[in-house]
């Protein structure tokens, strides 16, 4: 397993986030993490991150465990993180940003390499390289933000509700370039309010709910979950 | 007459339109439901309405009174109140005591009052008040228990019930049933139709749970981008194409 | 029970003290109560979440206010101790309007700045706040043939005063006013959105709490006969802020706790001279770094842990 | 005011403006990246001062040396700051503000007991004569302030746009979740902007100490100005405290010529007040680093 949560717990003053969540992430895998609004599934990327230290449980990243490790070390690693909202350093280039990136990285050539990757992905990104980043619209910041993350170089990449406030267009977009990103050879988690699109990216997925998880199985399964359908796809018509 | 009447509403922050030209009409003894696609400006919407957010363009009208561009103080005096999507309480105060300052808005209190104690009969008649707003939530065993220590569920009542003391004519809900398990989903739908029926209160609420908006709205409005998308009863907005499209994703999208 | 119990015993140790202390300690309780007096009336403000720099200014106010009402127009006491504190009550409204806007770091600052402007008014007019040197020969207080120059009349007169005013601002933290202040220090949004003008009520506690500043500075002014600007700078600020810091504001004894301990404390501390800030900064940065809440939180904490140990029946106190 | 007074009041406020800049940028930087509010930043421009005094006026080390060395010395006090004040109390602005008033009595109490209190310590003056411009005479050791502050602001710029790490710090400036996110240690981040903080402050101190007195308590009266240049420029933009620093050098200037240095302060602190009112975010509040 390349990463797993193990009974995570998360709390924030007396109100848990998260209970007694456990995740299984195969190498070379999209996994999915669906539910509503609140159901904790931001809060178990932001544990996984380094974020948000767990109260309880463990996780486990290429056989060590990283839950006491702060977010820098966790990144240095090869963990990725797409933070919900894009986060971009708004006052800065979109060049500075992906810099910012690449910023515990020493070897020259493969920075240049991966900007390369970048901007293969995302060309948009390379006409607006001297462009303060608060500036772009809001789909522009989602790919600048997925371009950051792309270059330490992850093993993995957290990706929490890309499709979050952007046209159905561009939503496929995104999910035409997290494809790519997984074709790639990286893996990835998906969290997104958009469960049908996530649902159809994924090999796997797990729904939330109030903080647990409830469900667990293959994607397609879940897309064909009467329940899930119902809850989370709007009814089955 | 309709008792809230939105005008082509708008609301931009810097570059981004939040809110676009909406019109919005409530009846008075309504549940209106107001739904979207995350991100689609529909807190942007109740902010605007309770006075958090002063609007870029258009009118805002309760009762006839334009509130516009009054502040959310003066807007809940005149009976407009909303909740939060958060967890917003008192943290400090127990439960019946954060819906005994729910109750200010009928507590006149002058500052000598206070320190000779001669609002004490107005006080015992709040305290009442307080009492049957927190037995109507069914929260009487906790009442005495401070709100940083319920559970969240309860916390999220304890919302409603604030809100519900200051007596608003038009209660607006930010996800009341958010994160909620399938039971307190239930008790929560049937309290705000309670609420409507037993208290004649209005009612509006944005809600993601489209299951609790269907069984509980008379009518549904739909926000997408900022703009209306969509405005109908509930069976009418389960059949429209572009709801179907916008809101749960058109099915296809991975081609 | 034990409550009111407690309370007469402080108060009837209060009452006989001057008997037993010596003139010197009687000097120092004056200023104890002063101070008890302008740090509780300190903590009003921090109800709401607003933390002033310019208090001690207000305490300036109501002392240059007696100074010049008793010097230059010879009004009796009872007349100078109320304007004192109204002065105060309508320049600290002066004050805080411009900063309602601003919260936290910035109302702290701005709040200082116009503090210092009030007080840069005394050092720049020596008609009639006689300039940086300030102002002296302010007459004593004499009410019905008791002369209070001697410390044991004045004694007891500042003791009436700390007791009333003490009680109204405890009257005030318990009132629905002072849970409304609370209430906007721990969710401001909700507040407003329940119909609480949060600006009125910050104002009114800034007001508030300068009247009762005002009528320290008074009682100040009239035992000191002389006063000036430095009297009521950012340094003396720093001291007040000090002890609300180590008492804590999260109770209102917190600050009563919080002067008697310093004030122990810098008595203690006289042989050292000029190592005395020293200690004191370094008494600042602990309590604000390792105990935030202050001795209060702390008494709390423990309370919270012999309650528990009740609860579970092992002990019974 | 005849014109050689105009000039020279015309130069006085540059170099005042300049000092108050230099003094007031580290404030701002320490602000902007961990909302660090620093109490004792006046007491730091103190320490730059003694710096200068026991090097030069006591050591006989070259002037420019000893100015320059107040640098790292200063930045020491900075990262003890940051390590034993600021961290503890991150994210309570007010808190580590008030704690860093503990900072300046004990930095206070520790320079008087050393080098003494009240005495006035003179520093005699490295750079004699004055140059004369338009008919107004500026002395040289004031003149010296101006390119030294072209070269530090000027540093810090470059630091912060041209160099990995001080990128580093404006993204920590901008978002501090993101920032760890990129594997950006944060800690040394907000240790590193206290050490320049306090670097800049110490230069300034020892840039002045030849013609202020240097006394434990002369950061009580830079400490006010350069809060107000921060507040007015705009808490966290390093722009816009420079633009104060020259607007507040100007009224400083100009009141204290036609006036008096009271009704100066008084000005400054009006002006300040009216900002705070129109525009709580200050002239340039929104450009950040």
């Amino acid at each position: 397993m390349l990463l797993s949560v193990k009974e995570a717990s998360v709390y924030f003053g007396k109100v848990s986030g998260i209970r007694d969540v456990s995740i299984d992430v195969e190498e070379g895998q999209i996994v999915a993490l669906i539910g509503a609004n609140g159901a904790g599934k931001s809060t178990t990327l932001r544990a996984i991150s380094g974020l948000k230290q767990p109260s309880s449980g463990e996780i486990w990243f290429k056989g060590e465990r990283i839950d006491d490790l702060s977010p820098e070390e966790i990144t240095m690693r090869g963990i990725a993180h797409v933070p919900e909202g894009r986060r971009v350093f708004p006052y800065m280039t979109v060049k500075e940003n992906l810099e910012m990136g690449a910023f515990s990285r020493k070897d020259k050539a493969g920075i240049a390499r991966d900007l390369e990757g970048v901007f293969r992905h995302f060309p948009r990104l390379r006409e607006r390289l001297t462009q303060a980043a608060g500036t772009m619209s809001g789909g522009e910041q989602q790919m600048l933000a997925m371009g950051r993350a792309l270059m330490s170089d992850p093993t993995v990449v957290l990706m929490d509700e890309p499709s979050l406030g952007l046209s159905p267009i561009l939503c496929q977009e995104i999910a035409k370039i997290i494809k790519e990103i997984h074709a790639e050879g990286r893996t990835v988690v998906l969290v997104e309010q958009n469960a049908r699109l996530a649902l159809s990216l994924a090999q796997k997925g797990y729904v939330l709910e109030t903080g647990s998880v409830v469900l667990e199985d293959d994607a397609k399964a879940l897309l064909e979950n009467d329940k899930v359908r119902e809850t989370y796809l709007g009814g089955s018509d | 007459m309709a008792i809230l009447e939105v005008k082509n509403l708008s609301k931009n922050f810097g570059g981004l339109m939040a809110n676009r030209d909406l019109d919005l009409e409530v009846e008075e003894g309504e549940i209106r439901g107001v739904i979207g696609p995350n991100g689609a400006g529909k807190t942007t919407f109740f902010n605007v309405i309770s006075g958090v957010y002063k609007p870029s363009g258009g009118t805002i009208k309760f009762d006839g009174t334009l509130i516009s561009n009054l502040s959310p103080d003066k807007i809940a005096g005149l009976g407009v109140v909303r909740t939060f999507q958060r967890v917003a309480l008192f943290p400090n105060f127990t439960v019946l005591e954060n819906v005994n300052i729910g109750r200010h808005l009928h507590a006149r209190e002058s500052l000598f009052g206070a320190v000779f104690g001669m609002s004490k009969q107005k006080e015992i008649e709040n305290l009442e008040k307080s009492r049957q707003i927190v037995d109507f939530l069914g929260m009487t065993e906790h009442q005495d228990e401070l709100a940083s220590n319920l559970p969240y569920g309860l916390q999220r009542a304890l919302n409603v019930a604030i809100a519900l003391a200051t007596e608003p004519r038009l209660l607006m809900l930010d996800e009341p049933v958010a994160g909620m398990n399938p039971t307190e989903t239930a008790e929560m739908t049937r309290i705000i139709r309670l609420i409507r029926d037993e208290m004649g209160m209005t009612v509006m609420l944005v809600e993601h749970d489209m299951r609790t908006v269907m069984n509980l709205c008379d009518k549904i409005t739909v926000i997408d981008f900022g703009e209306k998308l969509a405005e109908g009863l509930p069976q009418e907005i389960r059949a429209n194409k572009d709801v179907i499209e916008a809101y749960l994703g058109a099915e296809d999208i991975v081609a | 029970m034990m409550r009111y119990l407690a309370a007469l015993a402080v108060l009837v140790g209060f009452a006989i003290m001057p008997e037993v202390i010596g003139e010197y300690y009687v000097e120092i309780m004056i200023l104890f109560m002063i101070n008890l007096i302008l740090a509780s009336s300190f903590r009003l403000i921090t109800t709401c979440g607003d933390w002033s720099l310019s208090h001690v200014v207000f305490m300036g106010v109501g002392a240059y206010a007696t100074a010049l009402l008793a010097k230059f127009l010879g009004w009796p006491f009872w007349g100078t101790v109320l304007l004192g504190g109204m002065a105060s009550a309508v320049i600290g409204l002066a004050v805080v309007f411009p900063l309602l806007r601003t919260k936290g770091f910035g109302f702290f600052i701005g709040s200082f700045a116009l503090g210092e402007f009030v007080r840069l008014i005394w050092v720049k007019f020596h008609f009639p706040f006689g300039g940086p040197r300030g102002m002296i020969g302010i007459p004593s207080i004499e009410l019905s043939d008791i002369d209070f120059y001697e410390a044991i009349p004045y004694y007891y007169l500042v003791l009436l005063f700390t007791i009333a005013c003490l009680a109204i601002l405890y009257r005030i933290d318990l009132s629905r006013t002072g849970k409304v202040l609370k209430a906007i220090y721990a969710d401001e949004d909700l507040s407003r959105c329940i119909g609480i003008n949060v600006a009125r009520y910050r104002a009114m506690a800034f007001s508030v709490s300068a009247f009762f500043a005002g009528i320290a500075g008074v009682l100040l002014a009239h035992r000191l006969g002389a006063i000036d600007p430095k009297n009521f700078d950012v340094n003396t600020m720093v001291y007040l802020v000090i002890w609300v810091v180590v008492g804590g504001v999260g109770s209102f004894w917190g600050p009563l706790i919080g002067v008697a301990v310093m004030m122990l404390v810098g008595e203690a501390a006289r042989p050292l001279a000029e190592w005395r800030p020293l200690l004191f900064g370094g008494i600042l940065i602990v309590f604000l770094t390792l105990l935030p809440g202050g001795l209060d939180s702390l008494m709390s904490k423990v309370r919270e842990m012999l309650d528990k140990r009740t609860a579970d029946g092992t002990e019974k106190i | 005011m005849d014109w050689p007074t105009f000039i020279q009041s015309i130069s006085n406020a540059v170099i005042l403006g300049s000092i108050y800049a230099t003094v007031a940028v580290g404030l701002a930087l320490a602000f902007g990246v961990m909302q660090m509010a620093n109490f004792a930043h006046g007491e730091f421009f103190m320490a730059g001062a003694y710096v200068v005094y026991v090097f030069y006026a006591l050591g006989g080390m070259p002037f420019p040396a000893a100015v320059i060395s107040a640098f790292p010395v200063v930045a020491a006090l900075g990262v003890v700051t940051e390590r034993f004040v600021f961290r503890p109390t991150r994210g309570n602005v007010l808190a580590g503000f008030m704690a860093t008033a503990g900072v300046a009595f004990i930095l206070q109490v520790i320079v008087g007991q050393v080098w003494g209190v009240g005495l006035m310590r003179s520093v005699p003056t490295p750079y004699m004569g004055a140059a004369s411009i338009l008919g107004a005479q500026v002395s040289w050791q004031r003149l010296i302030i101006l390119p030294s502050t072209l070269v530090m602001v000027g540093g810090l710029w470059f630091f912060l746009h041209r160099v990995k790490l001080g990128k580093a710090l404006r993204a920590c400036a901008q978002d501090v979740e993101a920032a760890s996110l990129q594997g950006i240690n944060i800690n040394k981040i907000t240790a590193l902007s206290m050490a320049i903080s306090g670097g800049f402050a110490g230069v300034a101190g020892a840039l002045m100490a030849p013609i202020n007195a240097v006394t434990p308590y002369m950061g009580h009266s830079i400490i006010v100005t350069a809060f107000i240049v921060v507040i007015v420029g705009g808490m966290a933009s390093i722009e816009g405290s420079i633009l104060a620093a020259f607007i507040l050098g100007f009224i400083h200037t100009f009141v204290t010529t036609l006036f008096d240095a009271v009704l100066a302060t008084m000005a400054g602190v009006a002006f300040m007040a009216i900002i705070l009112v129109v525009k709580p975010t200050g002239l340039l509040g929104r450009v950040r680093m």
